[in-house]
């Protein structure tokens, strides 16, 4: 009985000094898995995810207390490839978030009165003017995450969603004729 | 030496791991997914399992002996997870995409009923140092090759418009049982 | 005729229909009353309109500046008036309209005064420029400006292959082009070799077209050499030829300038030598009208004219028809509006009828038998690429060199289970330019996000160094009137007499401005204030004690 | 909205799988004449079958039935295992290969072009591994049998079982199996070969049925239907390694002339190995493919426990077929030579 038990303790001890000696010699710092996961987020910064910025979801996500499915903006496409990135299985967008169409903000001139609230709500600074000067928001940078909205007193601010004009159409997914023809 | 080839020939082809003694489904399932980690795990086991067989070798002959054969298991079982302990910090150092990739998987090694079942098969076969290192190296290689044949068949089936219910894993188990069907023709190579 | 030739693998051999509309003679198409010319006809940024609704335009007057660098000019196609600048139909596979001017004819014709160039003495970039104004764009049916390709840039171009193989079915423009105009086409190919600067001159044509090979032997000089290739689509593929001629391989993702090769198409060196010799810009160019028409046959067209137009020149449409094609039937795309005008880049319109152009049979799985890839003249694996395309993982479709897919559709004639490959392969193309679209947005919108977080925190700074230097003066200056040994210099002495007169002229100011308002109050107000007032003094005295 | 290109070629899936058909018929009809007319028999059961399984897992699929039956691969199925399977055989061995043939390994994996293994095959390998007795009582040479059969008798004994004829009465043990046997036993070569069922290539009768097949495999050729990597390489690997173990041991093993024109070998070599769904797909693959396939035959025939090696090699082949795929991609038009271009996913 006591040969067995020194058998264990002298296994246990070999394994034990091993381990210990890799464990030093491979120290290794953490991985870029942030950068990896932020790479994938859309980088609306527009927190439908209840995170302050794409950042800091991507943190969260990294450190496993988010879910990967909380970006609507991202879609479902965004879901399965941070899904493929972690090698988890892909999950459908969490619960009453689903992905809109991507729009961009207008500023209705007349309305505005250059208070420079969006000025500062626009994570972006995609919106142009100064106080009591008219603003006006760059299509090309804006990124639809629609933060702008509430801060403005005169609600002059409207989403208008992307037309398909002659550049950005896109091929359709050829319609399978044998189903159709079933 | 041809005793040895021999050895290898038979546990890579004729009796494999997964196909014949059907041992090692666990990870066989859950990391055919993707080609390149199939390549990680079946390189991460060999490395475990050739390790393993050598040292429970070692420990049962010169450590256990006759009397503490009662220990086999329990003593094995230690040995392999210090090996795969090793195993992970060296891929976390070395590939840290691998190691994320493999996740679960890796440590899961220890509990994969292959590495602990080829040393013990080592014992019930009185193999000497030499045969039950290649037999621990053969049994990891049948298990790589197939591994990764199979991850490259999922690949393809990723993409098949198999009918509902059979989508994911069912499929992938149907292909793995027809081709354990396939790897019967081997039966009774060596005689 | 000592030229070595080289075959690429793949490629298939559909029957020609060149008989149909290669008999006849070019004929000139009688003036429209409307025209509409769009500002987006060649690759790159769309023209900007420099004229308004309402002006008078002459023949050739310039409707339309280049934009940017990758882009040429719009010219009117002819005289008359603006009637609107405005989204109008455009020969485009969406069907979607784009901007366009629309020009009422005032039926005069009348041109603007054309200038030729004396392009011999003429240095080379000012060439260039001419004709980024002359509004030039390969009429291939790639329609890239035409001046972005004659500047032979950093690499030194030994070779210049014209493209008159016209590989397509049913498409004969090119063909009678060089029938009839050889002599003007090659004074354009010798003003393209001296931009150009390069030695060897090959016109590529396929054999199945020996009047036009006589036609342009007997007009080019010796040093040009005129090669029959053989008849295979797509024998006339930009890089297929430059390998068929020469045996060099185009780069994948790059262009044959960069092995020093450039490409033209034969229509394009003649509209060059109308826009350099005669002065005219591109203001109209020859179309095949083919297919289930009276008299099919080959149009001088001006720029602009609408195609209804055009098919009623044609005679009108036989009975029976079924559907227009735009282009060639490997590589068009179903015209969805007649009213579209014909812009630089239609070299075609094909009448569909049953008959030649029955409908699609049903698309029956893919069996992997690999005939595609057999036929693929890039050869490409076109059922891996199905594979994935059809399953959405884009990357993995990549990875089988999607993107060297020219879309030349031999693969998707050959299946055998009649499967639109081509369709699939666009279908990926188009996801994955979105996908990058959104990653370079999302790329700027991080380092937008990134910059102000940056400034944020900077503007913090600096007001935290305002305030500590603000305290350091008060301080500093309270330390110095606390030690009078200090000597005093003068000019602090000066300066804090003028701060205290300051100081007194505003103590002064303010009491001298009583408040106007709260004197002869009415005893209702007076007694609201005072209950204010009271109720001031009250929290005033609680807040004290919190303290 | 399917755009262009609006014209098409001529050839289509279904006349593809009619001319593979086409192709096998010399060979049918050498064994009907040599062989007796249990193949008619065995024909019209795989072929029925075949139909009945698809149509009820196609309307299980809520799939047209119209465009799948028509496309006849289920009948090439069928005809190909009903060529590698014994003739005389009850009529549930049949019912039960073709289930597993167009069920197992074709319907459950989305049908035609996506199974990864021979559907054909896999029904040969389950009824060979399920049922190795009536696996192996092929019926004799018409000439050698002690009863010739007719049409009637055939079906009275596929469907009655034994009914009135013993079974000893029609079959006889193949070649491979004999030669297998005896080799074991230790007989010289020579008096191996001096019996009666050997003729002067491989068995008899059955050399003239492999002609046949080798005669079909050409006109497939010359119809541009499959191309020349996979038979030659499959006939190739044969040969070498039965060459190789012949010379190494002339008594134990065959010679490679007899592996060539017995079982299943020229049967394997332009049928089977070339169904294109399941082969190899690049040039350099189809080589790899078919001569590996080649060379298990050689071993299993050797070694193996199994009379015939050609199911099993090729559905092993079938196994590594997405990785030879995968890493034996061609060379693409602009890519400088030499530069690998494996799959990046």
């Amino acid at each position: 009985m006591i040969s067995a038990i020194l058998v264990m303790a002298a296994i246990g001890l070999v394994l034990g000094g091993i381990l210990g000696w890799a464990s030093i010699k491979f120290r290794v710092q953490d991985d870029p898995l942030v950068e990896k996961i932020d790479a994938i987020l859309p980088q609306t910064q527009c927190g439908q995810c209840g995170f302050p910025g794409c950042k800091p979801y991507a943190e969260a996500i990294a450190k496993g207390e988010a879910d990967i499915n909380q970006c609507p903006p991202g879609g479902a496409d965004g879901v399965n490839r941070l899904a493929e990135l972690l090698g988890v299985e892909p999950k459908p967008l969490g619960e009453g978030l689903e992905a809109k169409p991507k729009s961009v903000a207008i500023i209705d001139e007349n309305t505005c009165i250059g208070c420079t609230l969006c000025i500062q709500a626009c994570p972006v600074d995609a919106i142009i003017g100064a106080a009591k000067q008219m603003h006006v928001i760059v299509a090309s940078q804006c990124t639809g995450c629609e933060l702008c909205l509430p801060p403005c007193p005169v609600d002059c601010i409207s989403m208008q969603v992307i037309k398909e004009d002659v550049v950005n159409w896109k091929w359709r997914y050829p319609i399978h004729m044998m189903k159709r023809a079933a | 030496m041809e005793n040895y080839l021999l050895i290898l020939i038979g546990t890579v082809f004729v009796n494999n791991i997964v196909m014949s003694k059907i041992l090692g489904l666990c990870p066989f399932m859950g990391v055919s997914r993707k080609l390149e980690t199939a390549i990680g795990m079946g390189a991460a086991t060999t490395f475990v399992l050739t390790l393993a067989s050598g040292a429970s070798y070692l420990v049962d002959t010169y450590l256990l002996g006759q009397d503490l054969a009662y220990l086999r298991t329990l003593s094995f079982i230690v040995v392999i997870a210090g090996i795969v302990g090793f195993t992970e910090m060296f891929i976390k150092k070395s590939s840290p995409v691998l190691f994320r990739v493999l996740g679960i998987y890796l440590p899961l090694i220890t509990t994969n009923c292959a590495v602990l079942g080829i040393p013990l098969l080592n014992v019930q076969e009185q193999h000497n140092f030499l045969e039950s290192l290649f037999y621990g190296l053969g049994g990891a290689l049948g298990f790589s090759l197939v591994l990764v044949l199979f991850a490259a068949m999922r690949e393809r089936l990723e993409a098949a418009d198999v009918p509902k219910p059979f989508r994911g894993v069912s499929i992938a188990m149907i292909t793995a049982g027809l081709m354990s069907l396939a790897f019967m023709g081997f039966a009774g190579l060596i005689r | 005729m000592n030229q070595k030739l080289y075959t690429f693998n793949g490629g298939v051999h559909p029957d020609v229909h060149k008989a149909e509309s290669n008999a006849t003679p070019i004929r000139t198409m009688p003036l429209s009353a409307r025209y509409v010319v769009p500002m987006r006809q060649h690759i790159g940024e769309p023209a900007r309109p420099v004229v308004a609704v309402g002006d008078r335009v002459l023949r050739g007057q310039m409707i339309g500046a280049a934009e940017g660098y990758v882009s040429t000019a719009v010219h009117a196609p002819t005289s008359g008036r603006v009637v609107a600048i405005e989204a109008c139909a455009v020969p485009h596979p969406s069907g979607l309209f784009d901007l366009a001017v629309v020009i009422e004819a005032d039926g005069e014709d009348q041109a603007i005064a054309y200038q030729p160039l004396d392009w011999r003495s003429l240095d080379p970039s000012a060439l260039r420029n001419r004709m980024r104004d002359m509004g030039l764009a390969g009429l291939g049916g790639a329609v890239f400006p035409s001046y972005i390709k004659l500047n032979p840039g950093a690499q030194k171009i030994h070779t210049l292959i014209l493209n008159g193989a016209e590989c397509e079915p049913w498409i004969t423009c090119d063909d009678r082009l060089m029938r009839e105009r050889a002599p003007e086409m090659l004074r354009g190919i010798e003003i393209m070799r001296h931009a150009l600067g390069c030695q060897t001159v090959l016109i590529g044509i396929e054999d199945n077209k020996p009047e036009a090979l006589a036609a342009m032997r007997a007009a080019a000089p010796a040093e040009i050499e005129v090669v029959a290739v053989p008849t295979m689509y797509p024998g006339g593929g930009g890089k297929q030829l430059t390998y068929t001629l020469t045996g060099v391989e185009t780069p994948t993702g790059g262009r044959s300038t960069d092995v020093g090769i450039q490409v033209f198409n034969v229509g394009t060196a003649y509209s060059l030598y109308r826009a350099v010799e005669i002065g005219e810009p591109l203001i109209s160019r020859v179309v095949t009208l083919t297919g289930h028409v009276a008299q099919p046959g080959n149009f001088e067209v001006r720029i602009g004219t609408p195609l209804a137009d055009l098919i009623s020149a044609g005679g009108g449409m036989l009975p029976g028809a079924s559907g227009e094609i735009i282009g060639g039937p490997m590589m068009g795309f179903d015209l969805m509006d007649l009213a579209a005008p014909v812009t630089k880049a239609v070299n075609c319109l094909i009448v569909k009828n049953p008959k030649f152009f029955p409908i699609k049979p049903i698309e029956l799985p893919c069996i992997r038998c690999g005939a595609c890839a057999r036929a693929c003249p890039a050869d490409l694996q076109p059922f891996e690429m199905y594979w994935y395309s059809r399953a959405k993982d884009f990357g993995r479709a990549q990875g089988y060199n999607l993107f060297d897919c020219i879309e030349c559709g031999c693969c998707s004639y050959v299946c055998p289970s009649h499967i639109p490959l081509v369709d699939y392969f666009r279908f990926a193309k188009s996801e994955i330019w979105e996908r990058e679209r959104e990653k370079r947005a999302a790329d700027l919108a991080r380092s937008r996000h990134e910059f102000k977080a940056f400034r944020l925190e900077r503007e913090k700074q600096e007001k935290a160094e305002k305030f500590a230097k603000a305290a350091e003066k008060s301080k500093a200056a309270a330390s110095s009137n606390a030690d009078p040994t200090a000597p005093a210099d003068p000019d602090a002495e000066k300066k804090k007499a003028i701060l205290q007169a300051a100081l007194e002229r505003a103590q002064k100011a303010k009491e001298s401005v009583a408040p106007k308002n709260t004197e002869n109050l009415p005893p209702r107000v007076q007694k609201e204030i005072d209950e204010i007032e009271a109720r001031r003094a009250t929290v005033e005295a609680t807040t004290e004690t919190k303290e | 909205m399917i755009g262009s290109p609006y014209i098409l070629g001529r050839n289509s899936t279904s006349a593809i799988m009619l001319k593979v058909m086409l192709a096998l018929i010399p060979g049918i009809v050498a064994h009907a004449w040599l062989f007796g007319p249990g193949i008619w028999v065995s024909l019209f059961l795989c072929s029925a079958f075949a139909i009945v399984f698809e149509a009820l897992l196609l309307l299980m699929r809520g799939l047209p039935l119209k465009p799948f039956l028509s496309d006849n691969s289920a009948l090439l199925t069928a005809w190909l295992l009903a060529l590698s399977l014994p003739t005389l055989a009850p009529w549930w061995l049949y019912a039960i290969g073709m289930l597993f043939a167009i069920v197992v390994a074709k319907q459950l994996y989305g049908g035609l072009g996506q199974n990864l293994f021979n559907p054909a095959m896999i029904g040969y390998a389950a009824l060979i591994v399920s049922f190795p007795v009536n696996m192996t009582q092929w019926a004799a040479p018409v000439g050698l049998a002690d009863h010739a059969l007719t049409l009637l008798d055939a079906f009275d004994v596929v469907f009655a079982g034994q009914g009135s004829i013993s079974a000893d009465a029609y079959t006889s043990a193949t070649v491979l199996d004999t030669w297998k046997t005896q080799a074991r036993l230790g007989t010289p070569s020579e008096s191996i070969l001096s019996q009666p069922i050997f003729g002067w290539a491989g068995g008899q009768g059955h050399e003239i049925v492999a002609l046949m097949y080798l005669a079909g495999g050409l006109l497939l050729l010359s119809l541009k239907l499959i191309t020349w990597h996979i038979p030659l390489a499959f006939l190739a690997g044969l040969a070498a390694t039965a060459g190789v173990l012949h010379l190494i041991d002339p008594t134990q093993h065959a010679s490679p002339l007899l592996h060539l024109f017995s079982g299943g070998a020229m049967l394997g070599a332009f049928f089977i190995a070339t169904d294109p769904v399941t082969a190899a797909s690049t040039p350099r693959g189809k080589l790899i493919y078919a001569g590996m396939a080649g060379l298990l035959t050689a071993i299993i025939r050797a070694f193996g426990g199994y009379p015939d090696g050609v199911a099993f090699a090729v559905l092993l082949m079938n196994v590594c077929v997405p990785f030879i795929d995968t890493y034996t991609q061609p060379r693409v038009f602009g890519h400088h030579p030499g530069h690998s271009k494996g799959r990046k996913s």
